[in-house]
């Protein structure tokens, strides 16, 4: 049994650490709201190589495992770093089979998306907003393609949010559907591994914050309603990432298991991340709920995050028809 | 039981439907679907508005006649408020200065101060504000740190207040100041009047999550007030502010009326939106709808025996602690369920045709599980003095503020 | 606006209060689990007038509102009271048109239970353990008849429970779809009334407890934790008093209000009165949850009600299909 | 990252399936959905399996071998574990022996209790059960009435036990008691080694809500203990209970193992059971059921990571409490849907053919939230010990025990 991170994982977690702190923040999520650049951007992401991680050595990436980007993806969620590594990793399952497309994808010098739902006119799809080709699913069929985007106002401006609609599209592969499917949930597991990183940050942040501040004569921590509602934030953050590590290490050793894996995260994730963040927010009292504060950046992510990908209700209905079939072995 | 108003009841609704219906041109009126008006924009029309309904004998109901108002009781204000919702005017300019400042002065001040500004606050010819929570004193509010230091016949205030509601359009403020740091913390307070247009006061917004400006930060730099604009005995600060939070506690997570969205315009949303999910999603929709509207018809229907208490003459306890928090948690279901019935909307921060009501509400909510007392101050409260449990041990009500105790 | 009870209805309450007290008890509701005899019975509830609240003076009853017998119903659940006047409510509905069964229902001779489900093998009812004759519903009619009862083992024996096979059956109504359904109701309002009780009574022997208990030398309501979840509990039941009161007015002064109170009325009982009654276990630590202690008693008796007459979800259905469909007015 | 044994791991487990397949005929094993056995009707099995598990070495796998031990890892211990699991064996009849009372008595015992005692324990010749709470200390155990008095060379003891598993059929217990009530709280109380049978203890069984009775009630009554049979020196009681209860939390909401069905349970019961609801109900039903799975699998796997600290050579620290929290809570998410999923069986103690797995799962839960650490309590510890939040204030840490102050 070592489930566990080994130490190459440590040590990508803490570069990945190191450069998200330096090239994002919330304040930058915060500034998105009002039509400022995101951060650390598209291209620092490629120079970093954290948009190949996943894309196989001959198209010009490290053909590293799910785990690996996983474990930067909860890096960049820590500090709401966009675009968003989702659309990296399901992209390069979509492109296994198209090395120069994937290239492009891994050096950062197209701007992809990956479109959710018909593509006459997607749901509003991460990254979608600036990217320039798009990827789809066309009567069971994955096409390539332009588009043209509408943007929505933006909840979380950090998800560069937008529905597509194709103006072109090219077949890549004709029979998609499973292929499709492994990819979104391969992308499930990378989102909820950036929630893992911001229901963590909310939890060190709210802790931090319970540690100094005082009322009544005491440090607020020291009282049961804020001490226990951020143990059991804490809780929620442990299990998260316990599940989002076994389905990200289950699409590479086990795929069998990364269906009801994927689901079990993203579920987990949406619930965790929410309570998070409302829990940051409360701890802070009324300084928590100000423009300036990062806590509701958080919770905006939170907010977006818990409907993209599959919304919690459609992945706890996922894991129930999973398990009865018989998914857990027996 | 009964639901309907008594025949009084039914004959003072009358008068004031009639008063409304009269003035309807001179009113400040919310359009369909609008919640609030600025007052930022709008402070002009609110205090008009406000004036008309003074002189129409709508404002002050429970005020002693002799103050400007109309002598009444606490259900005829009820009323009042109810027919001012269903006529569609917003809340009153100096719904602050009425619901706090105001009966504060009536306890607390001189009859020079009480025959100088009671009747122009309810006029709405001044504006009022109240200066009480700061930075480092939200639900702990006596250890706030605001100085007033006495000198000649002046007082020489220095410090900082923040989430102070209008503000920016406010005439005069009650301040609540620490005037001896050396007492324990709650014993060297002292409050008073003071004029938000003198020389060191500075106010600006204070922007929340949802990106609105409903409070302000007001600085204050060596601003004197005369000794004369006292309210009650030096040191006696923090009696006097529990009569205008008192006062609060009548205003807030009131009888009847909803937080957030009322439950009939949550179901026309349901009605119009739940047929567009596909069969499974509405089965789990309507759980969730039905949730909500059960959480705020049990937060309605508890405001109206808190009503029935006014309605036979008695005063609202601590138990009305008890509708904020159920009313808020109503809200956030509603909330909730409210967005996401948007479907792909959802996750925007309006609808395609910019609509935002579920949203908004979705954003504006934590805060308040915050202000005007947090859940968890809230829960506090109902224990000990409702339920009779016993208070958490209390380290700093002796110690001299200033020896870092806080 | 008069939302309250009137000096007639405090009287009711105060005299049932006395008398449930010292008929009834939670320690009658333990000795019912190993085969006690239930109190204060069917007699004793006859004899006091409770079986006959709402049957109308021609028939022997005493003609009164809903709200009556849900405030004496009230009293009844706060000591675990069995027989029901759930039975007493839905028969007295039921019959209507027949006073010479309705006497019999109200002055006790009769033992009656109203059948749910199929009256070829009903789900477990109320009280059917020991009925002599049963009401049901076959094929949109109202029959009466005798019957072949199978009881189950009592979770909580207070409900008598069983599920019965008419062996004869007379047809009382014939197109019966709509008084059915308004008997179910005012069932479900009075079975509401039994949890408030029950709750409310929790709730008190709670904050008894923590005002007296002490841990690391203070007394145990002290602590937030522990005052918060009995504040969580007693807002629960004040929301749950308003919604039996409306339910049980509008049953009588605005029927078509009827069935979107008495939903809201149960589905909030189901999670108040469970709630209730694990917080007055956890509140009690390890003597919560010993045999003899009466805590598990309102647990059982919680477990149960919030499954009969509909649960949580079928009701929370009803009062979001209701409320979509203009039942709250404009 | 690796969910396989080492090759080690493999070794050692493969030696132990050897083991249990060699004995089969002589161990206690449970039948087809039986959880566990009653040691009031299977006491003499139960010695006997321990003891041929002990003569296979597969009991005391950490203990020194200089007590009978097998000087073995943690991991070992858990890979033991997991197969005393799979091969139904149920949990073994001094299992607080091991857990909680042999280390005690390793760390604190003279090297004479050392030999009387430790090898007859591992061995079951012995059963051995821990004395500490009492029904006006549960929570905080450091306010126990038991008083012990010194008299000649015997220490004479008076007063009640609570909560005390195994005692009716224990040959030994430990024994917390007040030897100073003088001193503040923790610092006046002193451990020993009492002999069950001896005259004047009294066990009465506890009767649980659900029904059975897994706790005694232990009374002494002028119960002699020679002052051999002390563990550390008078007044050092509490610091000799920390021993124990580290090892406690060692033993609950330990490394994989579930509290309550495992998960694969569930799920059968959730196939068997959920095409028999109509279609809406399946969809409320299988969000009930997937909420549940996912709380297994995040506990299960979490437990996997602490269990993962063992394989690598480290020692569980305080987050283990969240073990008990999350194992709980999913627990009781799979007792709620796994009853709710009976339908009208739903309403009885037991289905129709007599099954009750889910409604006594579900009446057993209430006292896994308080037992071995309240849900508040595990809250404190981890907020504390684990995220570093600031402790209450206490009170009572100083004062005379006799004060009053408890």
């Amino acid at each position: 049994m070592n489930f566990d991170l080994d130490d190459d994982q440590r040590d990508i977690a803490a570069g990945a650490r190191d450069f998200f702190r330096g090239n994002a923040s919330p304040a930058a999520a915060r500034a998105g709201l009002e039509g400022g650049a995101l951060e650390p951007g598209r291209k620092a992401l490629a120079d970093m190589g954290f948009l190949g991680i996943t894309v196989p050595e001959q198209a010009g990436g490290s053909g590293r495992p799910l785990l690996d980007l996983a474990v930067v993806a909860e890096q960049g969620g820590a500090v709401l770093a966009a675009p968003s590594l989702v659309t990296a990793a399901r992209a390069a399952v979509l492109l296994a089979g198209e090395p120069e497309l994937a290239a492009r994808l891994a050096d950062g010098s197209t701007a992809f998306a990956v479109l959710d739902g018909p593509v006459e006119r997607s749901a509003p799809s991460v990254d979608a907003a600036d990217a320039t080709l798009f990827l789809g699913l066309d009567g069971g069929a994955l096409v390539v393609g332009e588009g043209e985007i509408v943007p929505g106002r933006p909840l979380d401006a950090t998800r560069g949010l937008a529905s597509v609609r194709l103006t072109s599209r090219r077949v890549l592969v004709e029979d998609a559907a499973e292929l499709w499917a492994r990819a979104r949930q391969v992308g499930a597991v990378v989102m909820a591994a950036e929630d893992l990183g911001g229901a963590d940050r909310c939890v060190q942040v709210g802790v931090a914050y319970a540690q100094e501040r005082e009322a009544f004569g005491r440090r607020i921590g020291s009282y049961q309603a804020v001490k226990h509602m951020l143990v059991d934030a804490w809780v929620g953050v442990e299990q998260l990432r316990s599940l989002v590590w076994w389905a990200a290490w289950a699409a590479d050793n086990n795929p069998a298991e990364l269906p009801l894996a994927a689901s079990a995260a993203k579920a987990c994730a949406a619930a965790t991340f929410e309570r998070a963040a409302s829990t940051l927010i409360q701890v802070h009292g009324g300084i928590g709920f100000t423009w300036e504060h990062d806590a509701h950046l958080f919770w905006r992510r939170a907010k977006v995050d818990r409907l993209l990908l599959g919304d919690e209700a459609e992945h706890l209905d996922a894991v129930a028809r999973l398990a009865v079939s018989g998914a857990l072995g027996a | 039981m009964d639901f309907d108003d008594s025949p009084d009841e039914a004959e003072y609704r009358a008068r004031v439907r009639a008063a409304l219906e009269q003035h309807a041109d001179e009113l400040l009126r919310l359009a369909p679907g609008q919640e609030a008006v600025d007052a930022r924009t709008h402070e002009a029309e609110m205090r008009r508005t406000q004036r008309v309904l003074h002189d129409a004998g709508l404002v002050g109901v429970t005020w002693p006649r002799e103050y400007g108002g109309q002598g009444g009781t606490l259900l005829q204000q009820a009323i009042v408020g109810q027919e001012l919702a269903r006529f569609r005017v917003p809340a009153l300019i100096n719904h602050i200065g009425m619901g706090m400042c105001g009966p504060t002065v009536i306890a607390h001040g001189s009859a020079d101060q009480r025959d100088r500004y009671l009747a122009r606050l309810l006029r709405a010819d001044d504006v009022w504000c109240q200066l009480f929570s700061e930075p480092a004193s939200g639900s702990d509010l006596a250890a706030l740190r605001t100085t007033a230091v006495r000198d000649g016949e002046d007082w020489v205030v220095n410090g900082q207040k923040v989430w102070t509601t209008l503000a920016h359009v406010s005439d005069y403020g009650i301040l609540l100041t620490r005037t001896d740091p050396e007492k324990p913390k709650h014993a060297g307070l002292t409050m008073f009047v003071v004029d938000m247009h003198a020389p060191g006061v500075t106010v600006r917004p204070l922007r929340q999550m949802g990106g609105q400006s409903d409070f302000n930060e007001v600085f204050f730099d060596d601003v004197r007030i005369p000794d004369s604009e006292r309210l009650g005995e030096p040191g006696e600060g923090w009696r006097v502010a529990l009569t205008t939070l008192m006062n609060e506690r009548v205003t807030i997570g009131g009888a009847g009326t909803a937080i957030g969205a009322p439950v009939e315009e949550f179901a026309e949303h349901a009605k119009a939106r739940l047929p567009q999910l596909d069969p499974e999603r509405q089965v789990l929709a309507r759980q969730a709808v039905g949730r909500a509207v059960v959480a705020a018809l049990g937060a309605r229907y508890t405001g109206y025996r808190r009503l029935t208490v006014l309605s036979q003459g008695g005063i609202p306890g601590p138990e009305a602690s008890a509708g904020k928090l159920a009313g808020t948690e109503a809200a956030h279901l509603m909330a909730d369920a409210g967005v996401r019935l948007l479907g792909d909307d959802a996750v925007y921060a309006a609808t395609a045709d910019g609509e935002d009501r579920w949203q908004r509400t979705q954003s504006w909510l934590p805060g308040i599980s915050i202000a005007g007392g947090t859940d968890q101050v809230l829960r506090n409260i109902l224990g000990e003095r409702v339920l009779g449990l016993p208070p958490e041990p209390r380290l700093d009500k002796t110690a001299p503020f200033s020896g870092g105790q806080r």
